[in-house]
């Protein structure tokens, strides 16, 4: 297919994609059910079926993987690579699955959803990835395949429990009570698949070598929307499935997770790789999500909605200028520049946005949402939330250096006649610029959204 | 009723051909020479054969005995093709110990 | 008026959108026009809301609502009360007369327009921290402020040092903003609203235990520390002052380093319940009035001494807050503002002439070339320093005074001791920078000439402001004018709660208070006149850097507590981040991952080694395998 | 009577079986399975098997054995070229070959209920019947076995063949 125009059509298809969100998005009815609600037979026999449906939760991770697939999609037109086609098709298919898991109501759909995002992605870092390419990608494949091994088995664990013939179906996973010891292992299992994926210290070494790694649209799509699969499993399988031993794990689970705020934060402070600042501080952000959604209370729980929003837009945001420095200078070392502000005006400014955004200043998307996790998580434990804390102190270290050592200082020969951004680059800095400020003033859009199914699942889940 | 069925309990012949089969295994298992080794090999097959051919006559059922036919044919096809195959190794390594035939290793 | 209110803080903001996108294509008269107007427009509204709350009371206007995350609320709303209300027109006010002084300062700037945004962009913020009507506005403001900070800090990015000093301001602001984002989290949970209004009435319903005040008042105490620059985290202000001179005067002398003042002021109720917290910002804003003032003795950057006389400042007034005199705080916030961005201006209107140059050391006698300039920075200095009847000369005494009556004399000493010690440090630099005989070059003093008028009027101004500034609150005994004029306005907000307690132990004699006025003021005209006499007639001039010797060493490197600083935070994080990197991820973690891989590997590789291609080898495991069956089978 | 012709004869070839196993020279190996299958063959006259014993004695001691002598001397094999096993391998495919056994007898003692029919047929191993059988019933397996002996005589010519460059 040699000759097709596989950039625009991908381009046309993602943007339709969203068109339809924007559709469902129109007649959404917020009260927490599941809205548009598709049940198909599949496997009757064993109560599998193809049953996908959108509540709050769901509409605002569908949104957020629509909203960043044209934008992905776009940001990848300023570069030539080999095997184009494919790669747009393999990002599509990516988009589809991700799609999928965010609106399967099936346990077994969930998985099979879960795991066929994992194939694209795959394919898409060992084909365009940078050097060393097959062997991080075979550890990220095999991190995150081992991890979701063992969801598989604790949903098997409960759907064995459900009463009559088994089904897979969400109300009936939900509906089990388990005992105590396999509350444990189910709950654990599904900890490991996620805390892999999202990923929460100390399962997340595969992640800044693969997105280091992977092509730019990879590392976007990673970063961007597939850890939030992670977070969005634990919301919608894990503990609702285990709720039984959530006072057992949660303290283990959170503590992890601030470990890997402050951890990752810590290391993020002296990298000179940009790209691997931003992986790390990915990590820190996310395990700030993580930390404040386990809390389990209202205001972690919105927070952690609202700043997967933000984090996703951030985050492409962030690689985007990445993948321009690298494009430009060839390079991806904080040290090759500096003084890039003077001669890229628009772009210093743009970056400049991103940034704010991720270093969560008010009235940028990021502030509402690491203001509620941080509340959510400090209302769980005041001394987690105060150390959780610290993320608002070193995001601005490690955020700023990058900045200062990119943007400031003096010009050096390379970067002297650094070229502005055009206009492909301005529309995906702008469009993501743009979102960071909408959210940053108006978050009670997304809260309006997720209120009735965030409410739905809080008090669904008693322990 | 035969004399054969009537006399002789059929665990007999079990035991014998399970120990005419276990005479071959030890075979293959002691001896280097491929010649011999296929040797053990067709005294494991014919421990088979009489084992299904007393069963065919305890039970007067012809089967048993078409079985070994078939065994028997087997048994000539692997014979010529393994000393086929067993001449031809020869001519190469002028040898016929099977310690020699690891090609399978790599 | 209700309908104008969100009028104010948008204006300027809408003035940094203009400039901010378009202002490079605009002329520097219209980006000037811009940035001005807006703010003009601001303080002509403030006015009004001004008159408005002073004749029927405070405004509330809710905008929209911000979020609603359960029980959790937060409204994009402005309150406007008295307290507000005064900080609105300091801040306009002043940031106007700045806007217009930038418009010489920074005219041959290449980055003009974007000085005008982010200028405009400050004031929004600051806006948005003096009007909203609850914690989290003012966190907005708060960090918006920071932000604008860091952006005008290094504003002249190509120096790599600028942009550090930037960082390290923005840093060290975000240390404090943790701590206030913990107080606002724990005052939500025990108040349940972050509305003042909703806050100060629900105090004696909830009834919190003391200790639980204590912490909030402590927490939002450490954000004020932050934004004010107080031990120990002061060292950026200093630092600061690599940023253009209006913005040191309009950023880190007037407005957004009193925000910590205006903070603990509108949280008074809380602090009024927590002695323990009012004895530890009294504290700590001492130990910083001396400290910081002991530095300035022996800085010989105009800005720098000018930067270390407002941390003193600054300490001092956290000395009236802890003292429960929190109109006396805010007073001397007002007359603070005038002088000190008098000064500033004033420093900035001498650097400009000077061509850059910033040591003291080599300036001198600018009074002949420079007369506009040096009347107002003598009016300026000796507002600081207290000489009767300007600015300084009432507020800090009323300071003193609540000092005296509410601590004793050991804290009135000590209060006292900063002080003079500004009026020391602000005589020598007065006296160094205009009087005695030029010290530069033969090229610099060619180029020596007086500021044009956009920078001379905002400075006249000032000038005028800092000697009428002391008259908004003259005390009883004095009786000049309408006595406690401010306080009265205040009062339904902020009083002093010691004059609020009405006599007992804390009310003074008046002629207790005449006596320490005579005292006080005695003390800075002598300062005045001695060091007349040291620097302008003996012209004794500092030393060298390299000859600096014993405790005036030390100072200069102002007690190395940066050093300290880089020795305990900075080195050991970034050592940490190495460390982390290499033996908690690439050797730690990752290794231990990878050896699980290498494990499963060389077990295949113990496998592989069975499979050897040696036919008896299978055969001898076949044999085995059946006997395992028939074992498991029939055994 | 009928026992002790049972008895004599699997003697005989366990005998031989061991013997074929434990001579050192090949040609010695063969000629001893040959017994061995002679025994086997009388085991099959004594089953009532007559045209199965015939058969054995053919394709057996007839054909195979002899194919197996005729590559023996084309090889020139002898007890001199005998590769010997090491002792210790020879005490472990003891073990293992002794275990197998004591494991087999044990499985299979006592364990072997056969619903023998009443009347029994003696006709079954006769010519006709198995012929019947054999061309009716499992007419396909026949056909099928005559392709594998094709394609086993094509393998062996081709493998057999000196160079391979087909």
């Amino acid at each position: 297919m040699r000759g097709l125009p596989s950039r625009q059509i991908a381009l046309v298809v993602s943007l339709a994609n969203l068109a339809v969100t924007a559709f469902a998005l129109s007649g959404f009815n917020n009260d927490g059910s599941f809205n548009y609600e598709l049940n198909l037979p599949w496997v009757a026999q064993a109560g599998i079926s193809f049953r996908l449906g959108l509540d709050g939760i769901s509409l605002l991770m569908v949104l957020l993987t629509n909203l960043l697939a044209p934008l992905i999609i776009y940001s990848g037109f300023n570069r030539d690579m080999a095997l184009e086609n494919r790669y747009y098709g393999l990002v599509l298919l990516m988009a589809a699955a991700l799609n999928g898991v965010f609106m399967a109501l099936d346990g077994l759909l969930f998985y099979v959803f879960y795991e066929l995002a994992l194939i694209p992605i795959y394919f898409i870092c060992a084909i365009w990835g940078g050097e060393n390419r097959i062997r991080v990608t075979l550890k990220f494949f095999i991190y995150t395949f081992v991890g979701s091994l063992f969801m598989l088995m604790a949903l098997l664990a409960v759907y064995l429990k459900t009463p009559g013939a088994h089904s897979f179906a969400w109300e009936d996973l939900v509906a089990v009570q388990l005992d105590s010891f396999t509350a444990f292992w189910v709950m654990l299992g599904f900890f490991l698949a996620f805390a892999v994926k999202m990923p929460v210290f100390p399962f997340h070494t595969w992640q800044p070598d693969t997105y280091v790694t992977a092509p730019t649209g990879g590392t976007m799509l990673l970063a961007g929307i597939m850890l939030k699969m992670g977070v969005y499993g634990v919301i919608r399988w894990m503990v609702p499935l285990a709720p039984e031993a959530m006072h057992v794990w949660t303290p283990v689970f959170v503590t992890l997770a601030v470990i890997g705020i402050i951890y990752a934060s810590l290391i993020a402070v002296k990298q000179s790789d940009l790209k691997r600042l931003i992986a790390y501080s990915s990590i820190a952000h996310v395990g700030l999500i993580a930390a404040g959604v386990l809390a389990w209370n209202k205001t972690g729980m919105q927070g952690g909605m609202i700043q997967m929003l933000s984090h996703g837009i951030n985050v492409v945001g962030l690689f985007f200028v990445v993948d321009i420095l690298e494009r430009r200078l060839g390079s991806r070392s904080l040290l090759d520049m500096g003084g890039i502000a003077k001669s890229a005006p628009a772009f210093a400014t743009l970056f400049m946005i991103v940034m704010l955004g991720s270093v969560a200043v008010p009235l940028t998307n990021g502030f509402v949402g690491e203001f509620l996790l941080l509340n959510g998580l400090w209302n769980y434990n005041f001394w987690m939330g105060a150390a959780a804390g610290l993320t608002i102190i070193f995001g601005a270290v490690y955020m700023l250096r990058a900045y200062g050592l990119v943007m400031f200082g003096e010009a050096n020969r390379q970067t002297e006649h650094f070229a502005d951004v055009d206009r492909k680059e301005w529309v995906v800095l702008g469009a993501v610029a743009a979102l960071v400020l909408l959210l940053g003033f108006f978050p009670q859009l997304v809260f309006n959204l997720t209120d009735g199914s965030v409410n739905r699942i809080l008090g669904a889940v008693q322990f | 009723m035969l004399e054969v069925v009537r006399t002789i309990p059929i665990d007999y012949y079990v035991y014998l051909s399970t120990l005419l089969f276990c005479i071959g295994v030890f075979g293959v298992l002691i001896r280097r020479n491929a010649m011999v080794v296929l040797m053990c090999v067709e005294l494991m097959l014919n421990a088979v054969n009489l084992l299904l051919a007393a069963f065919s006559t305890y039970l007067s059922d012809a089967q048993g005995q078409i079985m070994v036919f078939f065994i028997m044919v087997v048994a000539a096809a692997e014979a010529a093709v393994g000393l086929g195959i067993l001449v031809m190794i020869y001519r190469n390594t002028k040898s016929t110990d099977i310690y020699l035939l690891d090609n399978l290793r790599n | 008026m209700e309908a104008l209110i969100p009028l104010i803080p948008f204006l300027p903001f809408l003035g940094f959108v203009v400039n901010g996108l378009f202002g490079r294509n605009l002329s520097k008269t219209s980006v000037g026009l811009i940035g001005s107007g807006a703010l003009l427009a601001s303080f002509l509204l403030s006015i009004a809301c001004f008159n408005q709350v002073a004749a029927s009371g405070p405004i509330q206007v809710l905008w929209y609502n911000f979020f609603t995350v359960g029980n959790f609320q937060v409204n994009f709303a402005f309150l406007v009360d008295q307290l507000s209300v005064w900080m609105m027109l300091i801040v306009t006010g002043i940031g106007f007369l700045i806007h217009v002084y930038s418009i010489g300062y920074m005219h041959d700037d290449a980055g003009f327009w974007k000085f005008f945004a982010y200028l405009n962009l400050f004031i929004f913020s600051m806006l948005l921290l003096v009007m909203g009507d609850n914690l989290v506005m003012l966190f907005f403001g708060w960090e918006g402020v920071g932000l604008c900070s860091y952006l005008l800090i290094g504003f002249w990015y190509q120096n790599k040092e600028y942009s550090k000093a930037a960082r390290k301001a923005f840093i060290m602001n975000r240390i404090g903003d943790l701590g206030l984002l913990l107080g606002i989290f724990l005052i939500f949970k025990t108040f349940g609203s972050v509305a003042y209004t909703d806050i100060f009435a629900r105090i004696a319903g909830v009834n919190p235990d003391p200790a639980i005040i204590t912490t909030i008042c402590l927490l939002l105490f450490i954000g004020a520390m932050g934004k004010s620059a107080q031990i120990p985290l002061y060292t950026w202000l200093p630092d600061a002052m690599a940023g253009p001179t209006p913005v040191s005067a309009l950023i880190h002398a007037a407005t957004m380093v009193t925000a910590g003042i205006y903070l603990v002021a509108r949280c008074n109720p809380l602090y009024s319940l927590s002695p323990d917290a009012l004895h530890l910002v009294a504290l700590v804003g001492l130990l910083t009035s001396i400290w910081a003032a002991l530095i300035g003795l022996r800085q010989n950057d105009i800005k720098k001494v000018l930067a270390y006389s407002t941390v003193s400042q600054l300490g001092l007034m956290f000395v009236a807050l802890g003292m429960g005199a929190y109109v006396s705080a805010m007073f001397h916030v007002t007359t603070h503002a005038f002088f000190k961005a008098l000064l500033f201006l004033g420093a900035g209107s001498v650097i400009h002439a000077m061509g850059g140059e910033q040591d003291i050391r080599n300036m001198g006698g600018l009074r002949k070339a420079l007369p506009i300039t040096c009347w107002v920075f003598l009016i300026g200095t000796f507002a600081i320093s207290g000489f009767p009847l300007l600015a300084g000369f009432f507020s800090k005494d009323e300071i003193f005074a609540n000092t005296y009556a509410a601590g004793g004399r050991l804290w009135w000493g000590f209060a006292g001791l900063g002080g003079m010690l500004t009026a020391i440090y602000m005589c020598r630099l007065l006296f160094l920078t205009f009087f005695g005989n030029f010290r530069g070059t033969e090229e610099q003093k060619h180029h020596l000439h007086e500021s044009p008028w956009v920078m001379t009027i905002p400075l006249i101004v000032l000038a005028v402001l800092s000697v009428a500034g002391g008259f908004l609150n003259v005390p009883h005994f004095l009786h000049i004018g309408t006595p406690q004029w401010m306080a009265h306005f205040l009062e339904p907000v902020v009083h002093n709660s010691n004059l609020s307690h009405g006599g007992a132990p804390h009310h003074l004699e008046e002629s207790t208070e005449w006596s320490l006025m005579i005292f006080t003021t005695s003390m800075a005209l002598l300062i005045i006149v001695v060091s007349y006499f040291v620097y302008a007639v003996r012209r004794s001039l500092p030393v060298a850097d390299a000859e600096q010797t014993g405790i005036s060493k030390i100072l200069a490197h102002k007690f190395y507590v940066d050093e300290m600083y880089d020795f305990l935070f900075v080195k050991p994080i970034e050592k940490i981040s190495q460390l982390l990197h290499y033996f908690g991820d690439t050797r730690g973690i990752d290794n231990l991952v990878n050896g699980v891989g290498r494990g499963v590997e060389g077990l295949g590789g113990q496998f592989r080694k069975l499979q050897n291609g040696n036919m008896e080898y299978y055969l001898l495991g076949m044999v085995a395998g059946a006997v395992l069956l028939f074992l498991t089978l029939y055994m | 009577m009928t026992l002790a012709v049972f008895l004599a004869l699997a003697f005989v070839s366990v005998l031989f079986a061991l013997l074929m196993v434990f001579t050192k020279n090949p040609v010695h190996s063969v000629i001893y399975l040959i017994l061995t299958f002679f025994a086997i063959a009388g085991q099959y006259v004594l089953l009532n098997a007559q045209f199965l014993a015939v058969v054995h004695i053919i394709v057996y001691a007839g054909a195979i054995m002899v194919l197996f002598l005729f590559v023996l001397m084309l090889l020139n094999l002898n007890s001199d070229t005998e590769p010997v096993q090491s002792t210790k391998w020879k005490l472990g495919a003891a073990i293992a070959g002794g275990s197998l056994l004591v494991t087999l007898v044990g499985a299979l003692k006592g364990g072997i209920q056969l619903s023998m029919p009443e009347v029994s047929n003696s006709q079954v191993g006769l010519v006709q019947n198995l012929g019947r059988v054999l061309f009716t019933d499992f007419v396909v397996p026949f056909e099928i076995a005559g392709i594998l002996f094709l394609a086993a005589m094509v393998g062996a010519v081709l493998v057999g063949k000196r160079d391979l460059n087909v």
